[in-house]
């Protein structure tokens, strides 16, 4: 089992989730986070002040997924979210021990 | 002109009522800013605070006189007769009920003010803020001032105009001058700037529905005095427009409910607060025509022909982003022309014969063919001048970041800014001032190892003025 | 009846006074609004907006007239005089003042809109939205109205009532007719609906205390239209009755803050916007009654005895959700029975004797026993016919999805909504109205391979109307 | 004396106006917590509200005796006359416009109120709330009521003071009596007081835009009660005053967003509310003596010298925090000293020759003195004996959470609070109420086996009241 | 040193919470996310358009253990989130490499 | 390739990034949750009612960075956020299969 992790920008969220659903995909878990990477931040103005953003915001996606579809996931997401600009994101993948489906209490590749 | 005899009551209550009047522009700014975007809600906000601004002044210098100045052809009034503001209390328009001169101009400029920041609705999120400032201005001098000469200040479609002959129209509190003319022009705004990218396929549901709410309770609190003040004075009148304008605004709150119930299963807030707002349109220039009874019929009715209406946007495919053509043009003909029939003084239903209607009707017209003309010269003129939209990019990121530099809110205090400098004496460099930003390829990569200034400088409290020398480090991100 | 003698200085302060009054419902609605949890905002806001729209036309059609009609048996007034508001000013209940009959009804008609709005407090985040707009129709017209009635409109609990030969009783502003009377509705709803699942386990604290602070203060000012405009003219008594009610909040505020400190440790804003609330309250009934000084001590008494009071539910086990009995029945109470004690006139404390205490304490006694038991019969009947609980799970998720489907609040942006189709041409499938949504088996489980709807319809504005042959796919999830 | 003719009019129009004037102190409220972060905002909020309460208490007592009682040595009003606001419409300040004197007191207690709750923007996030309260009570009677009675009672700096026969100094709403005034008693408390830890290093900026929007909002509301109130009754001067507080404050948003323009590329939202507090200010002090003409432009000098006064705080290191000197002090004296060069009757630009500037800058410079000196002493004498500030550890982590034991937002709901128990009828252990919390080492740690409390207490509907024997649990977490 | 991962409804946090303390559990880390899965998402209206939100709020819960403590805690975690309903979750578990306490440093299992 | 995970206090993130960015960590992903610990929670007071909040806020940061960096990062880490006191954090590190610059589709190394 795998953990394929994906930080993208959040307007590649729709699609990103579009074609994984479409592969058969059959959960995922999306994360609000902020990032810092090549791409730099921006400035906000306020009275007297002005602040520098180091981060932008992104989101996470998550999908538990069997061995064999890792490659096949990984390009999907990188399909659905590269525009080649700067800021379009990472996608790492890990190992994963045990899965649990809650409702039913199946195991591993029942539970994906 | 007659000697003036100032009343204090009359002139209390106009007071009030322009104080109240005026209120509705920034009640019109949460109820427009709560329904977009957490990241557009400052502009769409700052464009009712620039109409207060802009109109406030072009009012003071030429605006009143063209509305109320001495007749000219029935069109406008003398542009400079009263520049600055200048006239006597006989030349009041309230003169009759013993208001003075500037009390009754103050109350007149807060109508100009809300009918053209009513417009800003149909352009939400994506227009610069400069182009609409200046189209402010020149709208309310050109369209709003002399529409408002023509309806009551004695021109061709008031009470001695050229259907005086068949009835005298009724526009009690400004449901052509303001409603249908705010109407048509974002009409004819939301398709000439176009739609916002995205429009119909990402979702751009209201950031805020408690500010909406907040902001069609002042709307309806500010209301009284646009239709109980447009009485003049403090009298049955008055009382008579104020309970018509809460009934009316009770039955609009109904009938968009009932829409919404049997259409969608649901009844919403962001549904009750539109037919709060449907009821006040359409109540506005009937308020002095009709009964409490036939009041609770016409916002009835408004309500659900409103609630009906704002749906066919997406079937024509324009983008009137916030219904102001569904809210405020329906709203406003369902006003002018529910008079024609339920006039307790000659509407059709009530056995009053047609020629009232026919004359609603007229008017009606002739204020959308005037105000639509003159607006689409406008707004072209400036489409090809100072151009009316924001780069794709910056849309996208949210006008509030890429063209204020600001964010509405940052509730979670952690991910936010962290650095801050002063700007008072800092220069930016001239490269810089492109007036906006590309978030994609933006402030000051990481690894940019040639970034000359310090990125964390000394508390100022502390030494000189580091800041002073620091130039603003906008460089482009490149990948390695 | 003599003939009436228009005054346009207390003409224009009774029509800006109804629109004060008018704005406390969405002020309290923000009040309401902040106190609940984020999932349930809007249906708070509903309630009290709902309240507007319904008992405005419900006061129009017969509740003025039974309020205010000729008495019959000191009981109510004629239910049919005044339908649709009809009558001259002579018959204005103002006419001694000069202040027309629209203007005087209409401001009666905002008191009964926020006395009905009131209660919704106490059964916050879990009633049907229906049930309760068939509850405010009912309860208006048959308990406030007849209370009113008794109370302002000649009827047995006024100055020539049943108590007169002991002391004239004193409800300056609503004591009584308003406060003691939407408590104790207030309290009865909440034993007849029940408590909230998981209240006295689970977290049920303020969403948003900023716009409780925002509520109360536009209450505060709302409040001096019903003081102040309670004398109905613009005069020195309602100077008093200004004066008082500013003072008599500041002594509530720091009252509560004192309990607060002393037991909590901590002074809150909640406090703060609370003790704002009850000495309101509490001076409503004796804002004329009392001096400066003695508001000041009233004030503070409310403060104390309220925030006490607030707890008590926890002990009852009765969730009367936003404490609509700790704050106004209580509050009511102090003001009431306490005019007794510190009325300048009659009170106990400055001479007066007993009779005025005693008479004070009967008519409060009298109202609770009269409200309490039309309001169980109102609340019962709704019980066994429409219903007032939403189901289970639906509360659990939150009202606002599950019953209007809205969310309050999409500041995140990114998380949120992502497919939008036009629902006006839309027909959705009958089988899908329930009317309500259980998110456990919700919308469209994403490997349903049989949805026959098109999951992202071309953008509107290209083509075609194709969401018009969209069904809503509201399919139930189903486990492989 | 003369005999007291009452006029509805003017009354109606005073009861207003000082309805409106106390709004602005929620305002403000609105304004200053939207400006502040996220974990601070109710702090912020509850320094307005608990002026409101200590003020109008404060006020009654001995206040307005100070301010209008019969003059003393040109300092100070007998404090003894009125107290508890006791007078006779005979001794109303507004008797020869027909308002009662509770009218007319009531009137100037907001007044107070506004000016004292501006000074706590200088000291945002980091004072006990019982200092600022004592702080409150004295800085009004002490500095704030005898400089009104100065200017306006009678006193050294107005129309019969020392400075009269040079020329007769204006302030027409309080440009001196509260700007200059509240401005120098900011600057004073923020020297004093010091700055917030990490100011000028860490990101302060505003967590809340459309609340400070809407807080500027309604300061604009209620500033029609300030300035055009400050005419004493309804008339034409009423009127001047109106449109000119409107037509200034449109002026400073130009000038405001003009210096954002130019220095920053961009127009703000906080710019545009800032510009009409700044225009609101300016104003005041003229508002009867300008035309609209020199209105805007005195507006336009405000906007432009408060946008580049906010930003020399961090020049010098004082961390007025919501530039209560940039906006107020500044305003004010832009306001005062323009009436030297812009009023109609006696402005230097208007051929008046230069001695009605001499003196509007000499009583600045009074009132600067006056207020800075008092100012000074009261603060120092506070922070030997309360002191002003809570703990480093309490303000890094929010004031909010560590005084008032409240978070001003949970909107996401899930993460919030999960336990809950009554806490009426809990007694806490004596060695708990240390008045703070340090987070770091904060309550209950889970670990901690010895912890005596229910820590799920069953429903307290159901069962007798189990959290009546709960201590609270707030022992240290230790580490293994 | 495992890392043990679980989406659960945002109700049974509080039932997870006190199960794993009873047991001994020594800290957790707890995020706000938005799933997919074979729950589907539900529906919002606003004025003209209707929203599909296609993701349901959950709560991801993350305790650090040692690999002894492991099938105990998912046992727990199983027992105090599970409603038998579609949308009660899932849960994962990684290995872990380094587990450092910031405030002292300790490593592994003293960090635990 | 190693993913370090560290639990820190809000206010230690600015130090961290600083330290980390100084050291020539290319990017990270910042995330904010609420924390369990030794550290227990705090208390809220409302009209009738006292509420325990039992977790912190915390901020979780992300690092993705090659084995050989792991634990110079994390000691950075440890020296930017520990104040000594309880509630400073935890970090912990996983294995990374797969990383992938979505922009480019550079893998692995060339990726972070
Ligand atoms: N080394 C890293 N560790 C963890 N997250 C990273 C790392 N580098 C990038 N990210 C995440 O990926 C997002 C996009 O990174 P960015 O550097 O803009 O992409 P690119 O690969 O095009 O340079 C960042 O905002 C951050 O959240
Ligand atoms: N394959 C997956 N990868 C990542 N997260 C998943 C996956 N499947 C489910 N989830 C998460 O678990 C939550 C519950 O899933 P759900 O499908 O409703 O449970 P069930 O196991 O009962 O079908 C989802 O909202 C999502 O956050
Ligand atoms: N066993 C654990 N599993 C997951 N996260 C943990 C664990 N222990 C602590 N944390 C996280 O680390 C944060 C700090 O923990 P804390 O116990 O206060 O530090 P300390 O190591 O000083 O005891 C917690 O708020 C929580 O987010």
């Amino acid at each position: 089992m795998k953990l394929i992790t994906a930080i993208i920008q959040p307007h590649a969220l729709q699609a990103v989730t579009d074609s994984l659903r479409e592969y058969g995909v059959s959960g995922l878990t999306i994360t609000e986070v902020a990032g810092y990477g090549r791409q730099g931040g921006h400035t906000e103005v306020y009275r007297g002040a002005e602040y520098t953003i180091d981060t932008i915001p992104k989101i996470k996606v998550e999908v538990l997924a069997e061995n064999a579809d890792e490659s096949a996931i990984i390009d999907l997401v990188l399909a659905a979210s590269r525009s080649g600009r700067i800021g379009d994101g990472k996608i790492w993948t890990t190992d994963v021990g045990t899965v649990v489906r809650v409702r039913t209490g199946e195991r591993n590749a029942d539970a994906v | 002109m007659e000697p003036f005899t100032p009343d204090t009551g009359a002139t209390a209550w106009i007071l009030v009522s322009a104080a109240l009047v005026l209120l509705m522009t920034p009640g019109l700014s949460l109820f427009y800013g709560g329904m977009v975007r957490a990241r557009t809600v400052l502009n769409m906000m700052l464009m009712s605070f620039s109409a207060m601004a802009v109109v406030a002044i072009a009012w003071t210098l030429i605006g009143y006189s063209l509305a109320f100045g001495t007749d000219v052809g029935g069109l406008f009034g003398a542009p400079l007769e009263h520049v600055g503001l200048s006239g006597t209390d006989e030349q009041s328009i309230l003169a009759g009920s013993g208001v003075p001169f500037l009390v009754a101009a103050g109350f007149q400029m807060t109508f100009a003010i809300i009918s053209t920041a009513l417009i800003s609705g149909a352009i939400a999120d994506r227009v610069k803020l400069g182009t609409w400032m200046v189209f402010a201005a020149i709208w309310v001098v050109i369209v709003y001032a002399p529409l408002a000469h023509m309806v009551w200040g004695g021109g061709l479609l008031g009470a001695d105009g050229i259907f005086a002959s068949i009835a005298e129209p009724v526009d009690f509190a400004g449901g052509t001058v303001v409603h249908i003319n705010a109407g048509v022009a974002g009409l004819v705004l939301a398709i000439i700037v176009g739609a916002r990218k995205g429009f119909g396929t990402e979702s751009m549901k209201p950031h805020n529905l408690p500010l909406v709410m907040l902001g069609a309770a002042l709307l309806w609190f500010g209301w009284f005095g646009f239709n109980a003040g447009s009485a003049g004075t403090a009298d049955a009148t008055a009382g008579l427009a104020w309970v018509n304008t809460t009934v009316a605004t009770a039955g609009a709150m109904l009938g968009w409910a009932l829409v919404e119930r049997i259409r969608d299963q649901h009844v919403t807030s962001l549904g009750a607060a539109s037919g709060v707002v449907a009821g006040l349109v359409a109540i506005t220039p009937a308020a002095a025509a009709l009964t409490p009874l036939t009041s609770i019929v016409l916002g009835l009715l408004a309500g659900l022909a409103c609630a009906l209406a704002v749906g066919l946007k997406h079937r024509f495919g324009i983008d009137d982003s916030l219904d102001v053509v569904g809210v405020h043009l329906v709203g406003g003909l369902v006003g002018t022309v529910g008079i024609g029939f339920l006039a307790a003084d000659g509407g059709l239903l009530l056995g009053g014969g047609v020629s009232l209607l026919i004359v609603q009707v007229l008017v009606a017209v002739a204020a959308m063919i005037f105000s639509g003309v003159l607006t689409t010269v406008i707004a072209l003129a400036l489409k090809h001048t100072m151009g009316w939209r924001i780069p794709e990019a910056d849309e996208r990121a949210g006008i509030d970041l890429t063209h204020h530099a600001e964010a509405g809110y940052d509730l979670a205090g952690a991910l936010g800014a962290r650095r801050e400098r002063s700007i008072v004496p800092a220069r930016h460099t001239p490269g810089a001032s492109t007036g906006s930003i590309d978030p994609a390829e933006a402030v000051a990569p990481m690894d940019d190892a040639s970034d000359p200034g310090p990125r964390n400088p000394a508390p100022l409290a502390e030494g000189a003025a580091p800041a002073a020398a620091t130039a603003r480090t906008v460089t482009t991100g490149e990948p390695r």
